[in-house]
């Protein structure tokens, strides 16, 4: 899925956020979209990803069905995960994304598992970690790496750094901005890359990628970005932290990936800005005729509560 | 007078130990935001500095440790926890060193640690956002549990536990924070004093709550009173280790026991209240079985639909009550 | 014929999944030792390769989640950790992920991961190496408990737990590997069909026990009849889903009830089943009040002198019977 | 205490454990005694230290008082833990060590709140954090090394390197043989030293320490060391792990720390030979009496079952 569908769609859970259309909570990555955008390329479906709180652009790069975005974040039973989930517990089993939560770096070892499991099936499949720079200060991630690195799991870590944990600077969390110095203690190769340059995610992760299917061996790659929105729901500019400031906002604002992907190939003449402008309205119908279908389908029903607590009945 | 709501009674507690103790110290997540635990720990940061008020990594296994080795060392540091969720990571500091060192070491040393523990459920959160563990410390002998269910309680627990020289669990529940009463003054109470407590009085059955549930136990039995059923409140307070003396009176009284927990039924509280009180009690005694209301058998719902069928509340506690037991 | 020890028939369980089943593998600390956890594993590392059969870094926290994660993903692995107590580093991926997954994605996913924990304890170990903590896992809806007692159990209930789809904690006790016992020939049971099991007839007292305390409470019941007394003895095995239907229905015929437990007292699996019972029997069932036998409120002793005070064992529970109940 | 006594009393406790006379695991540290001595050398009574499972030397270090060892190992009320820890649960208050415990890397946070304290008390007192290669395999290492760096903790973390963690060799374990990487990685100063040389840590430890009582900052010593004995118990040559040959166990006698002390100081007229033997009987004469008295002294009373589980009654 491209950039700005996500983006929109993104969008337009936020205004919905707003309108109280949406129950739980939500966690936008709206700025961020380069990165899911740029590794998913990539991936195939049987590759095994796991996401966290803010991974909508992280299972719509790999399965492009809006309506089940939509319907999960609305808590129907047509979502993604029947509508037992909403917006923070998301998989599509069929497409690899084997699940995100909101514990900050509860899935980090279940990917490395995911990843153990590829290595002895022999497959080829690689595991997908996506996390935070916050997830990095939990001790499971580096035990995480450790036991990667020790066992040879393909596991492509995609560590997000948009520079803060809810409402805390990485200034105020670690001694250091930039966390792929834990990769290097652990002997990982691993990558800091411009986490608003899809092409530059692209090539790394493609490069990574393709020497974990051939050798299994675990990578790092750290994408610096930042988010727009507020760490949760749709303000700008609450909740958002001790450290962070309308000008960096607009600093960052000014990376967008989206338009500067735009703008590099309008430069390049391989595109135009008539192109981008029906491109975008054709986006805005797709974003609307899937969001009004969402709108209109059920929640679940009230007497599956006790429904797959247990597989066996 | 104005009345002080729960929220507010916590921060008052909190403001109470900083002022008076300067061996109080708080870390955790959130606590340079103004909005991370709703506002009952609000601008201690301002007022008595960052160094005392330290918002932490996203790291609950190493701050709860450090908390309590601090502890260990003369302090009184709380660490607070947003979500009991978030706890999962920190049980080793809590159980295996918390509970213990006092019992390892012949009594040598102890580690007076309160760790605050907030329930923060409902609002489609799911299962990962939901969750009141208290019942699992209370299996844990050495480490202290509280849930103050009164806006008194929310201030006076919080001070009695960070005085006292267990460790501590402290539960609050953001389902509670907006109860107000007006407040007494102050006076400082050994934890160790603290047991269960009558709220209202009764003659039929004996109710049992903690936290949150006992809300909903003294609002129905207020409910009940004009139906008129007379129904007897007791709120836990402690859970750990659990007083059951009180509740005993009240059952040889009223003949009737019902327990109402926020959490999970099988090795719950609620089957530690029931059999607590039948293997001391003679056979007869009860004119009903005993009963308790808990989650249903699954991890707490996203779905709203779900949601109101999975938390226990007023209508059904005294649906329930009226469908189990003859007056 | 030759009668095979409860630490045989667990390796001779895992021989048997690994041999029958390629997606299962091990993984865990001390899986390359000949002594790690007892001979319940030897050679299987020589036989299956160490590619399945993975021995670790002391991470039980990434240990547990991988194998979460291998099992989202289609295979059967089993994380193995030789004592109970250093669980506690792992509970995240225990509560928060495994005993969730299914649920919170509506059932398109699944995490029939196998967590063997050994309860491990006497010998001076102390606080921290002793621990049973089954009924802290026997309060998460989503996770089967399962405490094998037999030897014949060791072996079968391991093979059910693996082969389920649900996430498993096994727990076996170092304290009956020496137990011996004839081995009927494999047939693979599905986990959900396993209930509690009636190991001995009677119609005096019902006694419920599991793993370890299931071999005392047989033992006593033994004496027992020679007293004249005549007990009905449960085998747990599952604790969780608890399924008290068998044990209801001896408590009906025996009205009496004694559950002896490995674990703590309050908030454990014998007030759950204690409460189980007496919320589903007429309360004129008892003859006597239901009893419970279980650790005394503190941590495990290091203490050779402690230590003998600590665990129960056949003659307490005899005198125990003898002085509560009234036959 | 020096390091030979600290050998002589393991040695005791080794022989014990053999005839039984011990009840409880003993996990002993012969052939890393200069560690301990070289970093207690540098302590003070208000420092707070933390220890694990292999810390007779680590007690040893600030408290020399024999007796009481031995009568906590055997079990007896007059015990450093007064009969109720073992060799495994070793505390002398008034010493400042605060604590040892067999949950591997159960104190690093505890000692790290401790140097916290320390820090909130303005005492410049330092914490010390004793772990093994092992320890730095748990998440929580990380995590403490995160929140020391950034908050200033004045805490040293000793890591002694004796490249085993029980039968496991460093290498089936971890990607390369030394930890201070991670030290490195969280960026807190750090230094490589030899565990067995007794001088080289004194100095390390008295510097790091003595900027740390200015300036509180976390730092961290790896000293390469390694056991004679098994993990646990007594025995040379089982329990000791998939990696471990006699050649090497052979070799590293060969670089003995007390040894290499003694031979030095000879070499260097400071010392005899002579001076050395009256030494030695010394030193056997001290572990003999004070054996002998703890042989002599009581269990804890049974009765005390239930005492100090919690502080109130
Ligand atoms: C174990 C745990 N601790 C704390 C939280 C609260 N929390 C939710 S999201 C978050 C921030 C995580 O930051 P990061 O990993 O950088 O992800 P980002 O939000 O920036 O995408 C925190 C601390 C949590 N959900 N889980
Ligand atoms: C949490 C936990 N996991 C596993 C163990 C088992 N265990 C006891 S000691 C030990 C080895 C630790 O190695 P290291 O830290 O290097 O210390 P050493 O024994 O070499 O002194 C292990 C794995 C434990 N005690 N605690
Ligand atoms: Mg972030
Ligand atoms: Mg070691």
């Amino acid at each position: 899925m491209s950039m700005s569908v996500i983006r929109a769609a993104e969008i337009k859970i936020a205004e919905a956020k707003k309108n109280r259309l949406v129950k739980g909570p939500v966690h936008l990555g709206v700025g961020q979209e380069a990165i899911a955008v740029g590794v998913s390329k990539n991936l195939r479906n049987t590759d095994r990803i796991f996401g966290a709180h803010r991974s909508h652009s992280h299972i719509l790069g790999v399965d492009n069905d809006l309506h089940k975005l939509f319907a999960e974040v609305l808590g129907k039973n047509t979502g993604f995960s029947g509508g037992m989930g909403g917006s923070m517990h998301l998989a599509s089993k069929s497409k690899g994304f084997l699940g995100s939560v909101p514990i900050v770096t509860g899935t980090v070892p279940l990917a490395l598992g995911a990843g153990l499991a590829s290595k002895l099936q022999k497959s080829g499949d690689i595991a997908i970690s996506y996390l935070g720079d916050g997830a990095t200060e939990e001790g499971v991630f580096h035990e995480s790496l450790n036991f990667a690195k020790v066992s040879n799991i393909p596991i492509l870590f995609v560590v997000e750094n948009n520079l803060f944990s809810s409402h805390m600077h990485m200034s105020l969390r670690q001694p250091l901005n930039t966390i792929n110095r834990f990769a290097k203690a652990h002997e990982i190769e691993t990558k800091l890359v411009d986490g608003n340059d899809v092409a530059e995610i692209y090539r790394t992760s493609s490069e990574f990628i393709r020497k974990m299917r051939l050798q299994p061996e675990p990578y790092l790659i750290e994408a610096i970005t930042y988010r727009w929105f507020g760490h949760v729901d749709w303000r700008e500019d609450i909740d958002v932290g001790v450290a962070r400031s309308k000008k960096d906002l607009l600093n960052w604002k000014k990376r967008d990936p989206i338009k500067r992907l735009s703008n590099a190939m309008i430069d390049k003449k391989i595109w135009t800005i008539e192109k981008q402008h029906t491109l975008d309205l054709k986006v805005n119908e797709l974003i609307d005729v899937n969001w009004e279908k969402a709108l209109k389908d059920d929640f679940p029903d009230r007497k599956s509560l006790l429904d797959n607590v247990y597989k066996y009945d | 007078m104005i009345k002080t709501t729960y929220s507010d009674a916590i921060l008052s507690g909190f403001d109470y130990l900083l002022k008076n103790y300067p061996e109080v110290f708080i870390l955790g997540q959130g606590l340079w935001s103004p909005w991370y635990v709703g506002n009952t720990m609000k601008n201690l940061d301002k007022k008595y500095g960052k160094d005392r008020i330290i918002d932490t990594p996203v790291s609950e296994s190493a701050c709860t440790g450090a908390a309590v080795g601090a502890s260990i060392c003369g302090m009184k540091p709380i660490v607070v926890h947003p979500r009991m969720d978030f706890m999962l990571y920190a049980m080793d500091s809590i159980v295996n060193q918390a509970a213990k060192w006092s019992y390892m070491f012949g009594g040598q040393l102890n580690a007076p640690v309160t760790i605050r523990s907030i329930i923060n459920r409902g609002g489609s959160q799911g299962a990962q956002h939901s969750q009141a563990l208290h019942s699992w410390f209370a299996h844990i002998p050495g480490i202290r549990v509280v849930m103050p269910s009164t806006v008194q309680d929310a201030r006076d627990l919080l001070i009695s536990s960070v005085l006292s020289p267990d460790p501590v669990i402290y539960i609050d529940d953001r389902w509670l924070y907006e109860q107000t009463a007006n407040l007494k003054p102050i006076k400082e109470t050994p934890l160790n004093a603290l047991t269960p407590k009558c709220l209202k009085k009764g003659d039929q059955i004996t109710i049992v709550g903690s936290g949150y549930s006992t809300l909903l136990a003294l609002n129905a039995s207020k409910k009940l009173n004009s139906d008129g059923v007379r129904a007897e409140v007791f709120d836990l307070r402690v859970l750990n280790p659990f007083n059951s003396k009180s509740i005993l009176d009240s059952v040889l009284k009223t003949k009737r026991l019902l327990v109402i927990d926020s959490g999970w039924k099988s090795c719950g509280m609620a089957s530690e209240v029931i059999t607590s009180i039948v293997e001391n009690v003679p056979t007869n005694t009860l004119i009903d079985p005993p009963r308790r209301i808990t989650l249903p058998d699954c991890p707490a719902p996203s779905s709203e639909v779900h949601e109101k069928d999975y938390y226990p509340n007023e209508e059904k506690i005294i649906k329930f009550i009226n469908d189990s037991y003859y007056f």
